[in-house]
């Protein structure tokens, strides 16, 4: 969505070029590979030189790589926390290196915010509450009852957890709104497409489909449609990410909703490095920018979607 | 003599397997200070006595009564505690750890709980070894020696355990006339100890020789118990074998052959110079067409080598083999079997059975392996090769569906034996094949060695026991220090004391 | 009838599927929709289809005494080749294209599958080690492929075997069915069963009964890289797309389990591939169970771990014995395979 | 004259089997060797001691793990449940401590105990009902994970001054720091070490992975030994799953997944045979430092995502075939 790199070139001389270590959680979506690919871009197209890694999903490995950059001295950290919590020793470490950290894609969990100078990414209870609330207001001023399943993100998951905690909690006013069942899809569209074969044997009228992904959603689709029923119309999708080929389901009107989370903060974050290393302030949360699609603006915006 | 008062009684102890009763209401008693021999067929059930007794089973009935007290050992540790110590038909030992701590282990020295002393172990080890003639390197893995060592240290351990009752089961099946005798020595010393000793063997001189009394099994029944003394080996055998055939007589007609004719003709196998270092040194060896050539020598002294190298279960380093008048490379027991060469090895557990598999499959194996997978044995053929085979070596019990895994020892090398024989080889090499074999048996497979002989089959004969090998060979081979240091034909004129002259001197004669 | 060997794995089975009909008295409904079956039981079956086909392999790796833990990333591998090589035709219906994506992909997870095999058995390294080695780098490999995207294909030749339909039944389950039904005849026709089983039950044994044993061990990896192959194309084709990440996770697990379930010892030796197929069954019915019952997703866990305890135990004639004392107080001697020793009448072809 | 004479040539050859059991060891830690010369001639700073240090520190938690998996892996069995009694174990220690409120000094030993005896739940299981390790433990591992989503999904941060405070001491080394962590499964490793050299469960451990049935016959005691094993894993899963909790001061129930695999293949890699029976504790030691080495090259690297893998693969397949290859010659 940003500028294809015109920042200014000039903290990036030959020698004191900024070196930025980015521990990645690991490449276990499109949507991360995504996230992946727009902060080397915009590493390269800003003159810092990126230091990467990739943690494989495991904690200690992104701690390691933490650990490595601190003795690499590099001049900012960057990464997005595998899970929230247990981060306080070895950002300590850095703190005490004097290196800057920069959180992205999800926060951490720790009372000393000292530790890390900013927060950029997506709120993922908010992302919930969104989908909540077209729905809320899809169905505004009918009183029969909607039958909603939910296809829930992996066990333990802060997406997951958070996802199905807003949009639970923005429900809950409405006694109309019912979660006749809820199971992990484990973000997949295998495991969606099963799950949501298994929905459709046990309840006979389902009427809105919430998905914690696109990828889950995109597999309850064809068990929708296996099943002889029509995705979009006979039952209601709400989903959450706003990938390529949720777009394109949208066009097709077979997603009736998708909920951004947008996975392009490359160029931003490439910003807030260059302020930082400058010694500017910057605020504490910054909150990447994300829509709400729906079926009438997903033609438009689907050529645009580069993931 | 012993005390009027046994040690170990037991009484009507009755052990069922699924389909086959393996005891049925058998009595045993065991005085202090006698050598109590155990006897009975392959599968007469007297291993599964002893493993009763020592809570490697429980029975369905029976009680046993140890030194007074009834007892019910729930594991064989409970029995070694309570003084029964025991030697296992197959070496029971673990051989990944090294001699001495097979000999120590569950009884290392401690000292405020740690083991504290390796060295006084591996002293106190050599020591007892040495007590049967044995000087080894105590810190190698127990596998590293062949399986007669490993008999000698499972005795070794058992006879250490301080007890009141050892049990051998088999103890000597692999051990040559020498270390018999060492073995006896020590069983004499426990006796005179007043240790009560239980010992089971097939050879019947060892049993007249060191016992003082019997128990006779058949088919899971107590025939009896005598002294040995009192009853002759016919009786002895009859009672066995629950008939009055007399297999000894039969045994001693077993006829002593030369053919002289044979040595001109071309050899089927012809071996130069083969050897492989640390193995055995560089040998010739020629096998002819329905020759029957015995390896003689001591243990460790290379026979089982020679067959491997001459098998390809081993890799020669050196050396030619022509079979068949055409020189080959046998670089595997494939290319061995390929040219119609069998063997059967000494170690039938590891290097023989295939234990979860069936008596059937067992005796298959080799025939089906040599024609590849894709040509399976017509099921009605192969119905009827098992059938004859279970049938001329008297398998017990009778159903080729068993799993090996649960014969008796003796049957379980006889499944072995037929594996080998329907493959019809033109040279079968047999390495120790009547171990664990009963005096019926055991004439019946000399029987089946000389009649394929005189078909045409070429047989490579290895054997702890000196009369059998001269019995049925041709031409014996003796080795001593892994080496063959002569071959001398079985004329009129070769006696075992010949050989063992050889075999100490050296060199052939 | 208790003494069969898959008496206890189908007791198990048909009390999971009977539990669903407490929660969904319809649950064995089949009916007809736009031409072909539908219920739950042809569900199970379906999505069941890629598990058998991976347990099948397992169960000839596991005869032989080995283990194969690549097959997950396998899977993956395959998916992503089909779909990058399909997504690139301009006619993505085109039957000839498909075809040859179709051959690409269990070509290229044959190949993995004997480099697992020449692993083991020609440079003698530990299975479990061995296919580690692809387990872990497999997924690298499928993703390198895709460039760590997720390929979505529209190509419904492709679609087909893994969600289309042949005489009013699954594709998937046909294909899976004729895999087994081909092994097992093969298994049990020629002799390959039995040298396989001997190979696992003493390999020095048959070593010198002079069994090909590297040849055969190098064909059974290579078969099972094949058959994790074809159900990564079904696991694919069922949602028209390669997911180089998640397509067959923990698979291997589930998998293993299937062929334990199923009677086969881990050890090696005798195997039963009726008894995988129950197994995968069985398992595809727990997840399905946990669905139809709304087992909540952080039990799930723990509902699956009861009934693999449960099945196991059943299972274990050492269990009934000690628990039920069917056969007394009997104390077989522990066979160090711990396989149970039951007739097999079903191995040999009679 | 049945004395048995010893020839001279292969009484030397016997000295040299009886060595042979140290060949595997041997190999790896020479492969271990020429791979940090490797890494070190390739990039700056990695002969630094202190990375030398991270990577022990690093990798506390999996050799205390692994050192578990040593005894079941040489006691002819296996246990899948480590990792995820690792993550039971630092969930406990969060909720316990954060949620409920107790004080560490109660928690820590109580959640050893907790794996202690479900360590010996599933080796009896194993022994008594002869069910495959595999699967006993697989339930395990399922059983100990679900019961982390039962305490929370979410993680859970603790802020008990002990953790944190404990978190940040370094024990002193010269110039160089270590973390008591570091301390903590070294002295593991020594005392396994003793344990399987100098006690008879130890040395029945090894019986038992030669031949079961064989360490039953000679009378040992199988069934103890066996529960004993699989009871040491899992306190030191739950041991190295505290070590953990320092680590990162939370508990979360994702954690350590797929770990019990790095500890097999750390264990198997230090040369332990996965039949049993064989191998040394010090190996495993080695095994996880390939692996922490192996982490650090793909680190100093900086490969890109699916790269990563591809070259833990590759260098894993490299370590193993070298292993394989300098260790096949010798024997
Ligand atoms: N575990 C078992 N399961 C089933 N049958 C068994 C088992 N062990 C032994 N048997 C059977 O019990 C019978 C007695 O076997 P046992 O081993 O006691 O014979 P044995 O007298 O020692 O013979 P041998 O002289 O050959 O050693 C045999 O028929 C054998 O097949
Ligand atoms: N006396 C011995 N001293 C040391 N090692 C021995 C001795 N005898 C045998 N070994 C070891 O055991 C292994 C096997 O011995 P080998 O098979 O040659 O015996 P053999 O001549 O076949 O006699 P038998 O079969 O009667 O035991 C050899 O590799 C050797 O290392
Ligand atoms: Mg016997
Ligand atoms: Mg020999």
């Amino acid at each position: 969505a940003c500028g294809d790199g015109t920042q200014d070139n000039d903290a990036g001389g030959a020698d004191d070029k900024i070196v930025l270590g980015f521990a990645q959680v690991g490449a276990e979506s499109g949507w991360r590979t995504a996230n992946t690919k727009s902060i080397q871009d915009s590493a390269r197209a800003a003159g810092i030189e990126l230091q990467f890694s990739d943690a494989q999903q495991k904690q200690e490995n992104q701690i390691k790589a933490i650990r490595g950059y601190i003795q690499q001295k590099v001049d900012v950290i960057a990464f997005s926390p595998v899970v929230n919590t247990g981060w306080d020793p070895v950002l300590k470490e850095a703190k005490a290196a004097g290196i800057p950290v920069i959180l992205t894609d999800r926060a951490v969990d720790s009372t000393d915010t000292s530790l890390y100078v900013t927060f950029i990414g997506s709120d993922f209870i908010v992302e919930g509450q969104r989908a909540a609330d077209w729905l809320i207001k899809e169905y505004e001023g009918k009183t029969e009852p909607v039958n909603i399943v939910e296809l829930q993100g992996s066990p333990g998951a802060a997406p997951a957890i958070d996802r199905k905690k807003g949009f639970g909690d923005a429900i809950a006013a409405n006694p109309n709104f019912k979660i006749i069942a809820s199971q992990t899809g484990e973000f997949t569209r295998a495991k969606g497409k099963e799950v949501m074969t298994a929905f459709l044997q046990s309840n006979p009228d389902i009427d809105v489909l919430y998905a914690h992904n696109d990828d889950m959603a995109l597999g309850a689709i064809q068990a929708i449609e296996e099943a002889g029923k029509k995705p979009g119309t006979d039952i209601k999708i709400i989903s959450i990410d706003g990938v390529k080929d949720a777009f394109q389901a949208m066009v097709d009107g077979k997603i009736n909703v998708v909920v951004e989370c947008n996975p392009l903060l490359g160029p931003q974050l490439m910003e807030l490095v260059q302020k930082v290393v400058k010694g500017e302030t910057v605020e504490k949360r910054i909150l990447t920018e994300e829509g709400v699609f729906t079926q009438d603006q997903a033609a438009a915006a689907l050529p645009s979607r580069q993931y | 003599m012993p005390d009027p008062q046994p040690i170990l009684q037991m009484k009507g102890i009755t052990k069922e397997f699924p389909g086959v009763t393996a005891l049925a209401g058998v009595d045993f008693r065991l005085f202090p200070g006698e050598v109590h021999a155990l006897m009975g067929e392959n599968g007469a059930g007297k291993s599964t006595l002893i493993k009763v007794l020592t809570g490697v089973y429980q029975a369905e009935a029976g009680v046993a009564v140890l030194a007074g007290e009834r007892v019910h050992f729930s594991s064989p540790l409970k029995a070694q505690q309570a003084g029964v110590s025991t030697v296992y038909q197959e070496v029971n030992l673990c051989p990944n750890l090294s001699v001495a701590e097979n000999i120590f282990i569950g009884r290392e020295p401690r000292f405020l709980g740690l083991i504290n002393n390796y060295p006084e172990m591996r002293r106190r080890s050599r020591e007892l070894l040495a007590r049967v003639d044995l000087d080894i390197d105590v810190t190698a893995p127990l596998a590293s020696y062949s399986l007669a060592i490993q008999q000698l240290v499972a005795i070794v351990r058992a006879v250490d355990i301080a007890a009141k009752v050892v049990i051998l089961d088999e103890p000597t099946s692999s051990l040559d006339a020498g270390e018999v005798q060492q073995l006896f020595r020590v069983m004499r010393r426990l006796k005179e100890d007043g240790v009560a000793l239980l010992f089971v063997s097939h050879f019947l001189e060892q049993i007249y020789e060191i016992s003082d009394r019997m128990t006779i099994l058949r088919n899971g029944r107590l025939v009896g118990e005598w002294r040995t003394d009192e009853l002759s080996r016919i009786e002895l055998v009859s009672k066995m074998i629950g008939t009055e055939l007399s297999v000894l007589e039969q045994l001693e007609e077993a006829p002593r052959r030369q053919l002289a004719s044979l040595a001109r003709q071309e050899p089927f196998l012809q071996a130069t110079q083969l050897g492989k270092t640390g193995l055995v040194q560089p040998f010739d060896l020629s096998i002819h067409r329905g020759e029957v050539v015995g390896l003689a020598g001591l243990l460790g002294s290379g026979r089982t080598e020679v067959a491997r190298l001459i098998f390809g279960a081993d890799r020669a380093e050196t050396g030619t083999i022509v079979i068949d008048g055409t020189p080959q490379t046998v670089k595997t027991p494939r290319t061995a079997i390929g040219r119609n060469i069998a063997f059967l090895p000494e170690n039938r557990t590891t290097e023989g059975l295939v234990g979860d598999l069936s008596v059937r499959e067992n005796i298959i194996l080799a025939m089906q392996a040599a024609r590849g997978w894709m040509r399976p044995v017509p099921p009605r053929r192969r119905d009827e090769l098992v059938a004859k085979y279970i049938e001329a070596l008297s398998i017990r019990p009778a159903d080729p569906d068993a799993l090996v895994r649960n014969l008796s020892g003796g049957n379980q090398q006889k499944v072995l034996l037929a594996r080998w024989l329907i493959t019809q080889p033109k040279l079968l090499i047999l390495d120790e094949p009547t171990r664990g074999i009963d005096v019926g048996a055991k004439a019946e497979i000399q029987r089946l060695v000389v009649s394929l002989a005189e078909d045409g089959m070429s047989v490579l004969f290895i054997s702890a026991e000196l009369e059998e090998v001269l019995r049925l060979s041709h031409k014996v081979g003796v080795l001593r220090d892994r080496r063959l240091v002569a071959e001398l034909a079985n004329d009129e004129s070769l006696t075992a004391d010949r050989i063992m002259q050889t075999i100490a001197s050296g060199e052939g004669s | 009838m208790t003494r069969h060997r898959l008496f206890w794995p189908v007791l198990v089975l048909v009390v999971l599927l009977l539990g669903n009909l407490i929660e969904k008295p319809d649950f064995f409904a089949i009916r007809i929709q736009d031409g072909h079956l539908y219920g739950s039981v042809i569900d199970i079956l379906r999505f069941g289809a890629p598990l058998m086909l991976v347990a099948l392999g397992m169960t000839l790796v596991i005869a032989t005494g080995g283990i194969d833990l690549s097959v997950g990333s396998v899977v993956s591998i395959a998916g992503a080749v089909a779909c990058l090589h399909i997504s690139r035709q301009a006619d993505q219906n085109a039957v000839s294209g498909v075809l040859l994506a179709v051959a690409m992909a269990l070509g290229v997870t044959l190949l993995f599958g004997a480099f697992n095999g020449v692993m083991v058995s020609w440079i003698g390294i530990q299975p479990i080690i061995a296919t580690l080695i692809l387990m872990v780098a497999g997924r690298g490999i499928a993703q390198l492929i895709m460039d760590g995207q997720i390929i979505t294909i529209n190509s419904a030749p492709y679609k087909w075997i893994g969600a289309g339909w042949l005489l009013t039944l699954p594709a998937a389950v046909l294909i899976a069915l004729t895999m087994i039904g081909i092994t097992a005849l093969i298994m049990r026709r020629s002799a390959l069963g039995l040298l396989l089983e001997s190979v696992g039950g003493n390999a020095e044994a048959s070593r010198l009964v002079g069994i090909r044993a590297r040849s055969l061990v190098l064909l059974v990896y290579a078969v099972s890289g094949l058959c994790a192959g074809l159900a990564g194309l079904m696991i694919s084709s069922n949602v028209s797309s390669a997911d180089g990440n998640n397509a067959g996770l923990l698979i291997e697990l589930d998998a293993i389990l299937a062929v334990v379930i199923g009677g086969t010892a881990l050890t090696g030796g005798r195997f039963s591939i009726g008894g995988t197929v129950i197994g995968a069954l069985v398992i595809q019915t727990l997840s399905t169970t946990v669905y139809t019952l709304g087992v909540p997703p952080e039990t799930t866990l723990i509902f699956k771990a009861v009934v693999v305890t449960i099945v196991c135990l059943l299972q274990s004639p050492a269990f009934r014995s000690k628990v039920f004392g069917r056969w007394g107080p009997r104390r077989t001697p522990p066979p160090s395979s711990g396989s149970p020793s039951e007739p097999t009448s079903e191995k040999v072809p009679a | 004259m049945s004395t048995l004479t010893t020839p001279t040539g292969t009484r030397l050859a016997r000295v040299f089997t009886g060595r042979q059991r140290y060949v595997p060891i041997l190999a790896t830690a020479g492969v271990l060797l020429l791979m940090w010369i490797g890494g070190s001639l390739t990039y700056d700073n990695f002969a630094d001691l202190q990375v030398l240090l991270n990577v022990f520190k690093d990798n506390a938690f999996l050799l205390v793990l692994a050192v578990g998996m040593t005894f079941v892996i040489l006691s002819g069995g296996i246990d899948l449940s480590v990792g995820s009694m690792l993550a039971l174990s630092t969930m406990l220690c969060a909720w316990l401590i954060t949620e409920e409120g107790w004080s560490p000094g109660a928690v820590i030993p109580l959640v050893l105990v907790v794996g202690a005896v479900s360590g010996s739940a599933m080796g009896a299981i194993i022994h008594f009902f002869e069910v495959p390790p595999f699967i006993a433990t697989l339930a395990g591992m399922f059983l100990a994970r679900g019961l982390c989503y039962v305490i929370s999904t979410d993680s859970i941060r603790i802020s008990h001054p002990f953790f944190t405070d404990t978190a940040n001491t370094m024990v002193p080394l010269g110039d160089y720091r270590i973390d008591p962590s570091v301390v903590t499964s070294l002295i593991v490793v020594a005392l396994a070490f003793v344990v399987l050299h100098y006690t008879r469960f130890g040395r029945n451990v090894y019986a038992i992975g030669g031949n079961e049935q064989s360490a039953l016959l000679m009378g040992l005691p199988v069934a103890l030994t066996k529960v004993g094993v699989y009871a040491v894993s899992g306190l030191c899963a739950t041991g190295a799953g505290v070590l953990y909790t320092f680590y990162t001061g939370a508990g979360y129930s994702n954690t350590g997944i797929g770990m019990e695999l790095d500890a097999i293949a750390a264990v198997v890699i230090g040369g332990t045979l996965l039949t049993g029976g064989s191998g040394f504790v010090l190996g495993t030691v080695l095994g996880v430092l390939v692996f922490g080495v192996i982490q650090t090259i793909i680190q100093f690297e900086g490969l890109l995502s699916w790269w990563t893998r591809i070259a833990v693969g590759a260098l894993l397949l490299l370590f193993i075939v070298l292993q394989r290859v300098i260790g096949a010659r010798k024997t």
